[in-house]
């Protein structure tokens, strides 16, 4: 069986990513949009538009009561949330289903259970996966600092609610131990209102490695293999490949079962990303969360598995079976993915929207460009700045990487008060670490001191 | 105003006019005859920014000749459906020709069961009514049409309502 | 050793191509341009331009003086031909190397006798490939008359130097024969100044398979499996796709296996392509003829295999051995490739070029653009009407073409006076008897015929 | 207004006075007749547009006020090494300030070892030489500049001359 009609609650890249695969699949599409982006919506968007409120999300994109409106107005069977938003909101999820529509993505409870990361570290601690030593869960100071003291400096001091980056300090001994902590919990306190905190080891030199799962309905889980995300800015990913550079195909086996051990035990359905840390020195991996939805990265898993992961993810909802088993995904080659967002690398990567003048894609054999722009398109402020994503496969690494370099420089981006981050991952995949693969989660942070600043009158 | 005069020297009257409105010298000006029009640029305007500009440029054009106000919409707050009367069987809130108040209740949004009563936000005469009752509306649809007592009305309109960022 | 920099003597998309692949391979690239391609240069097309001669192919393109002239002048070690134009002219090949300039092809002499297509038939006759009854070479009447008796009809009557389809007559019964047989020398004296004619026995339905292969300078000699061609409008190439819908693996491994005989027995360098007939009721095939250029449709070949053919031309020009051996070569999927032209479907495809106001290529996952053509572009009418290939992979073939019915709809070229065939592509590959991929070389005509004309303002 | 006044005469009185209400001067000036139509630009527009526009301007500008004859180009007949003289000891064919006759050598571009002449087309003085000698040209690159005795030569220029199609 296949769904009719799916509402695409979200925007932007994403939206076009999953009418995409609605339409392979003959599935009429409806799209929704804000104010913001009544001036950008086009038939890329869906076959049909709603308008569902004003430009700040919480009225439109995260207005769950206008979305589930809208679906059942225009009679969707189903709901595909992209990332983001709505994507891993548990009540979202349990509101759909209660108004008879398919929420393409975990069940409610998954949502839940995941979206609490402490609780879901214990999870899956209990799963057999392997854990960062820490509390788990919130500490008063004397415990804490006991805990420290046997985890090993240095350590992370976390809320419990926290996220994003914020609401965490780094302790490198006993003796900062103390005042960390208050910070930490004022911090928290301020900043969401719980100053429960938390404590673990801190791994001063870590890879971001990540497993991506599919689940369907009928007992069958499948990995399909790890992607690297290590080259990160502030937590937010700028470049991401599969498979790793630093992880060889046995360690990637053992990181890949452990992701499925944990999918299999929660009671997982549909696509999802298990994150884990691999320690640089130890080799060590840890299961940081698990993410509930299709990830921004995930098509350099396609281009090296030939999985269509949108298409799967609308299959699996309909109830229908993997289209593969384990032993029918054989990774060829090497794919990596650049995020071209609207920002200037040469003022902290403040954001820098505005109306594309000239937007030309750059194309030819072994790339995927996915966007939303076009020329003319105006790039609002009011939410992520991402504007298009650049994915390039080779058969080995360097061919992937000599063609993103080619490929990032025939991308044409330009209009009046528009910066994008182009030249920056231009300069941060020919840095000699990346390029040699080695490189640490703290690669960007060091590209970014060495960076001279360079008036960038447009990315081309 | 003079029969006599050329369409092109009233096109060139008004444009001096509307130069007036700017201290800055204009970076682009433009007039037509046919249908009239005329368009001005100050500094230079981004190409999207320029049409927008065109736009006012005109109504002020508009207004300058006949300070009638154009009848403003009463939209959607939210997306559901619309129902013109309080029940199946009642009169509806507002009917074409009454006058409404700031205020004034038009009718109802359903949305997930909830019922919202959507006001008008300018005062006038119900020239329009442009929703039939127990419509599904999206969210800032216009609703009816009412010509307001202020001229003001005017930029709402133009502007397009909404919250047109 | 890899060449320092390339001199591409082409136009177009086939010229961006070329200038991609120099460019992962970190070589300088120069283009070479026409008066009217003045104004559409920019630097997808070389890294340094020169003008070379004014509109008419024969004294710009097809110059060859003015080509080595410019490859002299701005230090160029080798010429990349492209296809059409220059790429098969011995004489050019011969030319190059007396200048001291790597032309990227094969070896004059090689051109040169696949040039002469009986001469080259004999000669894979000789190498064992199967050829069509016929007598190869020029006959008189009585002789030919003979010839086609014991041929059996229907036959073919064709010009010895002719080509495009044009100079050629069917005969269906000996009664038919004389006149025909006079009227093909007389067109031929008038269309070529060389009235000769052959015979040979004609297929009234057969599939276009052809075999692409890859040798280098060191007794390598791989084949990259088949591409079918089958949906041609008077041979000229509408639809391409790789592996064909009607050749199983066992014929194709006997038609590839088929075309390396070939290359091998003419000493061919470089990439080819071996063009084959398949007798759609009695499933033999034969060699029609090779081609000894990088082929329009090599990108489905690409998609299939991951192999950049390219990128191999100039590495096996540089002397380079082959990348991969034949069991390194593991096509996976289907893939298919749809041209773009500038023509009117609706006026018997008129060309139909001019200023593009609006160029939106189709993006996403596992669909390729390949195109010289962006917003502003003024396509001309002076050479090939070709703006832009679509080529989308799945899979399975099925998913391969709802594929690309979804990229051709997300296609948007429009502009004053320009029409394309995208729409018309979209009904062909719709079509039942493309859809069961049952399809032989006269499918396009019926399309064309069954074609209601429907006014296109834009493909969109 | 004077019936008798030609569209043509009116626009371009109509710009005349539009001219003034700008201090700066005018980058761009279109009048139209069907349908009348006037355009002016000031300060720097787009750049792309800029170059044909200002070009187009000039011309207007050229053959109106003032008849003197813009400098012709003579511009390399094929791709190759462009000569000067005859041969390396010998004085160029042609120096600044020397006068050319339509057909006159000016040059020779070798090129695939054949030397060809390069050959005036127009009549006038050369007041700027642009390519040095034994330089590799490319098609149609200008090789000196020549004031011509017809305006004719002008337009030629301005269009770029070439074979653009």
């Amino acid at each position: 069986m296949r769904f009719r009609s799916v509402l695409v609650a979200n925007r932007g890249e994403i939206a076009v990513r999953v009418v995409r695969a609605c339409r392979e699949l003959g599935i009429r599409t409806i799209a929704v949009y804000s104010t913001a982006d009544r001036d950008a919506v086009h038939d890329r968007l869906g076959d049909e538009q709603v308008h569902i409120g004003p430009a700040p999300a919480r009225r439109s994109y995260l207005n769950a009561a206008a979305v589930i409106e809208a679906a059942l107005q225009r009679g969707a069977e189903a709901v595909h949330p992209g990332y983001g938003f709505l994507s891993e909101d548990p009540d979202f999820a349990a509101a759909c289903a209660e108004n008879g529509l398919t929420f393409v993505g975990p069940p409610p409870e998954v949502i839940g259970r995941f979206g609490d990361k402490a609780a879901a570290r214990a999870a899956m601690g209990e799963a057999g996966l392997p854990i960062l030593p820490g509390t788990g869960t919130a500490v008063e100071e004397a415990e804490a600092r006991a805990a420290a003291d046997d985890i090993g400096y240095p350590v992370i001091i976390k809320a419990v609610v926290g996220g994003g980056g914020r609401g965490m300090e780094i302790v490198t001994g006993p003796d900062a131990f103390a005042a960390a902590y208050r910070r930490t919990r004022e911090t928290a306190r301020l900043l969401f209102g719980d100053d429960r905190v938390c404590v673990e080891r801190f791994l001063t030199a870590a890879h971001h490695i990540e497993v991506q799962v599919l689940c369907d309905d009928h007992g069958n889980a499948v990995h399909l293999g790890v992607r690297d995300c290590s080259a990160q800015r502030r937590r937010q990913k700028l470049v991401e490949e599969s498979p790793s550079p630093v992880v060889g195909p046995e360690l990637a086996e053992r990181i890949a079962a452990a992701a499925l051990r944990g999918a299999r035990a929660a009671g997982y359905r549909g696509a999802g990303t298990f994150e884990f840390l691999l320690d640089a020195e130890s080799r060590d991996f840890y299961f940081m969360e698990a993410n509930c939805r299709i990830q921004v990265e995930h098509p350099v898993t396609e281009m090296v598995t030939g999985v269509d992961l949108v298409r799967e993810q609308l299959l699996i909802a309909a109830g229908q079976p993997l289209s593969m088993r384990q032993e029918d995904v054989r990774p060829y080659g090497v794919a990596v993915e650049c995020r071209i967002n609207a920002e200037d690398p040469d003022r902290d990567f403040v954001p820098a929207p505005g109306p594309l003048t000239e937007f030309v894609p750059p194309g030819g054999p072994f790339v995927r460009v996915d966007t939303h722009a076009y020329p003319g398109l105006t790039v609002t402020p009011h939410y992520d700045p991402l504007i298009a994503k650049v994915i390039c496969w080779g058969p080995d690494r360097e061919t992937a990487l000599d063609r993103m370099d080619r490929a990032l420089a025939e991308l044409r981006v330009a209009g009046p008060g528009v910066r994008t981050t182009t030249a920056f991952l231009r300069e941060l995949i020919a840095h000699p670490l990346f390029r040699k693969g080695v490189h640490t989660t703290s690669l960007v942070d060091l590209v970014v001191a060495e960076r001279r600043p360079q008036p960038t009158w447009s990315t081309t | 105003m003079n029969d006599q005069e050329s369409p092109l020297d009233q096109l060139r009257r008004t444009a001096a006019a509307l130069l007036e409105l700017s201290p800055s010298p204009p970076s682009g000006l433009r007039l037509r005859s046919g249908d009239l029009s005329v368009e001005v640029d100050w500094a230079e305007p981004a190409p999207v920014a320029a049409v927008g500009r065109t736009a006012v440029s005109a109504t002020v054009g508009a207004t300058a000749e006949e300070p009638a106000a154009a009848p403003v919409a009463v939209r959607a707050p939210l997306l559901g459906t619309f129902y013109r009367a309080p029940a199946p069987e009642a009169p509806p809130f507002v009917a074409l020709g009454d006058r409404v108040e700031v205020g004034q209740q038009i009718g109802i949004v359903e949305s997930m069961k909830l019922m919202n009563p959507v006001e008008s936000e300018v005062a006038g005469e119900v020239v329009e009514v442009l929703v039939a009752d127990a419509t599904a509306v999206e969210y800032d649809q216009a609703l009816l049409m009412v010509a307001t007592d202020r001229a003001g009305g005017g930029c709402a309109e133009v502007f397009g309502g909404g919250e047109r960022p």
